[in-house]
């Protein structure tokens, strides 16, 4: 086995929350959760929903404080970093998410959402930004009269484009992807997928591919991860792990999956 | 036709906030000027609604009282709105600690009916427009504030948030670009109710003799001032009820209609 | 049963700050707008002109030298024992006298209720068992135009017709009973169009919910399904809102009360306000403070009743 | 007896303009089987499934005829519909977690299916024990005093299977059963719907996305795109043999079959395409299919609107 650099590595990574009331239980929802990123390769998460997958996600980005552990990305620890000199990073790990509905503003035109990342940051070609926003979702596969439309009038497999679209603006090296397509048909789902996939080949972009669809992760991930209740209970390089799956949750649920299809 | 009596509302309002502001140039006659051999006298060319216990112009005073009503209206609503949105934003938005304490603080306030309010704080800091002014602002910040901070509550959630703090959007660039936009609607219609309610509350204290004082023009003192000869002469009564009652249908009216288009609004992205 | 238990509890104990939030507010509220009594009562005599060492020794002896929160421990201490001070004006007890006169404003204030609660939850189930007919869209803007109508208008409008013209109706006091009708209908009618209104959207809102699609596809007709499902569901709003109408109704409704020559809570407050008695106005808010938060906390256990997903812990 | 639709026409008078969401769809619902209608979001399953039981919003307009052997069910008034709604045809409406009554014990609710049929209360009660034993809950006595939001979304499912059971209808429709279900769960349901199919001897039709199920659980299985009937077949013939290109592209974009993306969106419901309504995706595509929109062409034992088999 070659040696691959590591572009994330999560170590011990805990989140609780704390109790919503007076009286109630403060909630584990990560615990101890370790793993690392190749470069220019997929991590595919599974798990049932409320396993906290979705929480690691976003403890990642920093769009919620993590209770313990540590984000090493290309050797800093992100969260020890403070918040002015994390600005830099926030072009270079992203987030698409899980709801389309929501992931645009309903008050602003598609191009008003895609300009964003020329206003927040120091883009090449702010001058002309227009061009290079209809010439950029032109080659994600949109039509450019989509621009003057708002939220409402566009389908939810396009807003994922649009959203992606924008985060390829940002060039970022890494992508968490949180239930990118669990919204979406079938159809568009691969269109999605495979979306993401060229666009891995053509820039070596990683990703974090969170999901509860065991198909999905199998056929896009190079190394999988499976969550139970907030803690990782097995990973492995995806062909080893369907081929010998160690803990029994594990088998359950590929069982289960495999149960559909006969 | 919803469309349609959004219109008229809109057009009365209008005119209301035109004429208080040109009162001068519009006012047949001085709405102080006293003529007792002229008193309780009928609509007449000299007098076209009539001339009320003191034999002042009725028109004149109407149109003066509209001045009052719509000034004080507009710029309580406006300190309530600068003092509630930003206290709402805040503690919607950041949530935390900060938002456990305004929310205290909102309680508390909230817990006395705001008339019971507005009449207290006049009755300590004595009648007057400025005093009025402040026990309108005081009493109603609150209930403006839990308004925003429900809403905001309900925006913070939503992906496009998330999207633009992963992107590097600061908290201010947030609020200013998607967290406002999003609140506008219901906003307006909070602060179309808020304008009506505040009319009311100044001309209730003008009639309770807290507000404004005699002989100034207001519509509630002119109620006050009729209730002595309205039942001979029931048009000096009708006359300041009418503007009143027609003031706040308009705002109800248009209140309404906004409040109609936010449920469509909902309804069109539920349908797609 | 526990979680209710629990959460009534829970809300009881919440209500506790803000009371105490409700008496620093009043003592505030009195401290500011006092001036200086030790001053104010050496000056009652206009030819007498106090020495500054006088001034100062009556400030000490009533205790206005002492730190403040001194001086609320002492207020608050009396008024745990009912003791909200005397009127400035007659030296008659606050509390006594608020007493005496809550018979007339509870009495209007639940005649209120009534009407309210009646005209409010009829017209919203009536309107929307006639959606979009006829009486709808009469009933709507009928409603949208008495609500525009300000009470005090309402009030002397009637009082010309009934009283005047008619001859109906007496115009004030509070004997025979009749003389509350009008100061009822006064106080009540704007709000019960609003009820109405508020009633007939939050029933429309639930009719197009998912597990209104389930009762209808169980063979259930539309006014069964308002009847048994959705009304319950849609209450909460219309129930916060007559709380909030009813809390203010206790705390005398001064307008109402005084065109009607109704003696209750409000004309007290009234001839307070127009005295400048401040103990009076410090009691009179304490007062309808504690009523309201009190009609408050109902409504939310009536919510929680009616939504038994507030009451059970889940959030909604 | 059968559920015949003929020349159905339904249209929503939306603020954008109107959407044709079903659009001249000749089916027939054979007795004692289970089909399976398949397509994407706004292929317009959802909205037959709900024309069927008349329960469209006002801002519908419906044209055509449905029979239910020889009763016509869109001329019916609303009061007949009533009668016919749960006893004759059930209801399992999508999203579980919002379906049911939130301030409603889910032990009142099933009831009510009893009640409405004219049953005593103690008889209700009885009835509803044995319904939610039968579901395969063990602790009925707990489950009926429970809220729905006390209850799994899994849980919530069998809940609402049971109330469109309870009346004993010959036909049920099931709108999206599996949507937004994890694995386990979804295997839950389908061993539930085996169960009541064996049990009820009742005849069903399935609205769904979710292919799987549907070949595993359908006899007949009908594609939908775009408010038109694609394809008709049996579960065995559609996925083994796809003639449309649309079924083509759908199988394939399965991910354990390859995740072959096809090309294209589908058309928005205000301006469609001229032709055949899948032209500007399909990959044979031809002049005629530009121009002529493609009759239901019969190919074996099923049946199939493209031109290429004509």
């Amino acid at each position: 086995m070659c040696v691959v650099i590591a572009i994330l590595e999560v170590k011990n990574l805990s989140k609780t929350f704390r109790a919503s009331r007076l009286g109630g239980k403060a909630h584990r929802a990560v615990e101890n959760v370790s793993f690392a990123i190749p470069a220019g390769q997929t991590y595919g998460l599974m798990g049932e929903s409320g396993c906290g997958k979705s929480t690691i996600g976003r403890m990642i980005v920093r769009l919620i404080p993590a209770t313990k552990g540590q984000v090493f990305f290309r050797g800093a620890d992100l969260l020890a970093i403070k918040q002015r000199a994390f600005r830099p990073y926030r072009r270079r790990i992203q987030m698409l998410f899980q709801h389309p509905s929501t992931s645009l503003n309903p008050r602003m035109t598609v191009l008003d959402s895609l300009r964003e990342p020329f206003l927040l940051h120091d883009l090449p070609g702010r001058d002309c930004m227009d061009d290079r926003i209809r010439e950029h979702i032109e080659s994600f596969g949109l039509q450019s009269e989509l621009l003057e439309r708002r939220t409402s009038q566009v389908s939810g497999g396009q807003i994922q484009r649009i959203v992606l679209a924008r985060i390829m603006l940002l060039e970022p090296e890494f992508i968490v992807l949180d239930e990118p397509t669990s919204m979406l048909d079938v159809s568009v789902q691969a269109q999605m997928m495979f979306l993401l996939q060229e666009l891995q080949e053509r820039s070596g972009v990683s990703y974090l591919l969170i999901s509860h669809d065991l198909d999905l992760i199998r056929r896009c991930s190079h190394r999988i991860g499976i969550m139970k209740e907030g803690r990782l209970v097995e990973q492995n390089e995806t062909e080893a792990l369907f081929g010998a799956p160690k803990q029994a949750y594990t088998q359950e649920l590929i069982y289960n999956f495999e149960c559909m299809k006969n | 036709m919803k469309k349609f009596l959004f219109y008229c509302a809109l057009t009365i309002l209008i005119a209301f906030i035109f004429i208080g502001i040109f009162a001068d140039l519009i006012a047949p006659m001085d709405p102080d000027a006293i003529n007792m051999a002229n008193s309780l006298a009928s609509p007449s060319a000299e007098h076209l609604l009539g001339t009320d216990h003191l034999g002042r112009d009725l028109l004149s005073r109407l149109i003066y009282g509209s001045r009052s009503s719509v000034f004080i209206a507009f710029f309580a609503t406006g300190c309530t709105l600068l003092l509630g949105l930003t206290i709402g934003l805040v503690s919607g938005y950041f949530g935390g600690w900060a938002d456990q304490l305004i929310q205290g603080v909102v309680n508390i306030f909230q817990g006395i009916p705001s008339t019971a309010f507005v009449v207290a704080v006049l009755g300590l800091l004595g009648p007057g427009i400025k005093s009025l002014l402040i026990a309108i602002v005081v009493s109603s910040w609150a209930r403006f504030s839990r308004v925003v901070r429900n809403q905001v509550l309900g925006i913070r959630e939503m992906h496009y948030i998330e999207g633009a703090r992963a992107m590097g959007g600061s908290n201010l660039y947030i609020i200013r670009r998607h967290v406002l936009p999003n609140i506008l609607l219901p906003l307006l219609v909070l602060i179309a109710t808020r304008i009506g309610s505040t009319v009311l509350t100044v001309a209730a204290m003008s009639f309770l003799g807290l507000g404004l004082r005699a002989p100034a023009s207001d519509w509630g003192i002119m109620i006050n001032d009729a209730k002595l000869y309205f039942v001979n002469d029931f048009r000096v009564l009708l006359a300041p009820a009418t503007c009143l009652t027609l003031f706040c249908l308009s705002i109800n009216l248009i209140a309404d209609y906004l409040r109609d288009h936010l449920d469509n609004d909902a309804d069109t992205a539920r349908i797609l | 049963m526990n979680d209710t238990l629990r959460y009534i509890m829970t809300k009881i104990f919440l209500a506790i700050p803000i009371l105490i939030g409700i008496t620093l507010l009043a003592f505030g509220l009195g401290l500011i707008a006092r001036g200086d009594p030790a001053l104010a009562r050496l000056t009652v005599d206009p030819d007498y002109i106090p020495t500054e060492e006088e001034v100062q020794a009556l400030r000490e002896e009533m205790g206005l030298t002492d730190p403040i929160f001194i001086q609320y421990g002492r207020w608050i201490s009396g008024v745990v024992k009912g003791d909200l001070g005397e009127s400035y004006l007659d030296d008659k007890p606050v509390l006594s006298e608020m007493l005496r006169l809550l018979p007339n404003t509870l009495l209007l204030s639940f005649m209120s209720l009534t009407l309210i609660v009646v005209l409010g939850l009829l017209g919203g189930i009536l309107l929307v068992v006639f959606q979009d007919r006829l009486f709808d869209v009469i009933g709507r803007i009928l409603s949208i135009f008495i609500m525009s109508v300000p009470g005090f208008c309402l009030a002397y409008f009637m009082i010309w017709v009934f009283a005047q013209k008619l001859k109906l109706l007496p115009t004030s006091g509070t004997e025979p009973m009749t003389a509350f009708i009008m100061p009822c209908l006064a106080l009540a009618l704007s709000s019960a169009c609003l009820v109405a209104r508020l009633l007939r959207s939050s029933i429309l809102g639930e009719l197009v919910q998912d597990y209104a699609l389930t009762a209808r596809a169980k063979g259930l007709r539309k006014s069964q399904l308002v009847f048994r499902h959705t009304l319950r569901n849609a209450l909460t709003p219309s129930v916060t809102h007559i709380a909030n109408v009813f809390g203010g109704f206790l705390g005398g409704s001064m307008i109402t009360e005084s065109i009607f020559s109704i003696p209750g809570i409000g004309t007290y407050a009234l001839t307070a306000i127009n005295n400048r008695d401040y103990t009076a106005i410090q009691g009179y808010v304490l007062f309808t403070g504690f009523a309201f938060v009190l009609v408050c906390l109902l409504s939310d256990l009536i919510c929680s009743y009616l939504n038994p997903q507030i009451r059970l812990g889940r959030r909604v | 007896m059968d559920i015949r639709v003929e020349d159905l026409y339904v249209r929503f008078a939306t603020l954008s303009g109107d959407i044709e969401a079903v659009n001249h769809v000749d089916l027939t619902f054979s007795q004692d089987q289970i089909t399976g209608l398949i397509g994407e979001s706004g292929s317009g399953k959802s909205v037959l499934g709900l024309t069927i039981m008349g329960l469209l919003q006002s801002n519908a307009t419906v044209e055509g005829r449905i029979f239910l052997g020889e009763r016509e069910l869109i001329s019916l008034s609303e009061k007949d519909l009533c009668a016919i709604r749960g006893r004759e045809i059930a209801l399992v409406a999508q999203n579980p977690a919002t379906s049911l009554n939130p301030s409603q014990k889910v032990g009142r609710q099933i009831e009510e299916v009893f009640r409405l049929a004219g049953e005593g209360k103690v008889d209700s009660t009885r009835r509803t024990h044995e319904l939610l034993e039968r579901m395969g809950f063990s602790d009925s006595e707990r489950v009926m005093h429970s809220y729905p939001f006390e209850l799994s979304g899994g849980m919530c499912q069998r809940i609402l299977t049971a109330i469109a059971v309870a009346a004993h209808p010959r036909w049920i429709i099931a709108d999206e059963p599996t949507k937004g279900l994890d694995a386990v769960v979804r295997n839950q349901v389908y061993d539930t719907f085996c169960m009541v199919k064996e049990q009820y001897n009742v005849s069903l039709i399935v609205i769904t996305h979710d292919l799987l199920l549907a070949r595993k659980f359908c006899d007949q299985i009908v594609v939908l795109y775009s408010g038109r009937v694609l394809e008709i077949n049996t579960a065995q013939a559609i996925f083994n043999n796809p003639r449309h290109p649309y079924t083509q592209g759908l199988i394939a974009s399965l991910p354990h079959l390859g995740m072959r993306p096809m090309p294209g969106f589908s058309a928005a419901f205000t301006d469609q395409p001229s032709g055949c309504v899948f032209h500007p995706r399909c990959p044979y595509i031809d002049e005629d299919c530009r121009k002529i929109e493609p009759k239901l062409i019969p190919v074996e034992e099923g049946s199939v609107r493209c031109h290429r088999y004509s």
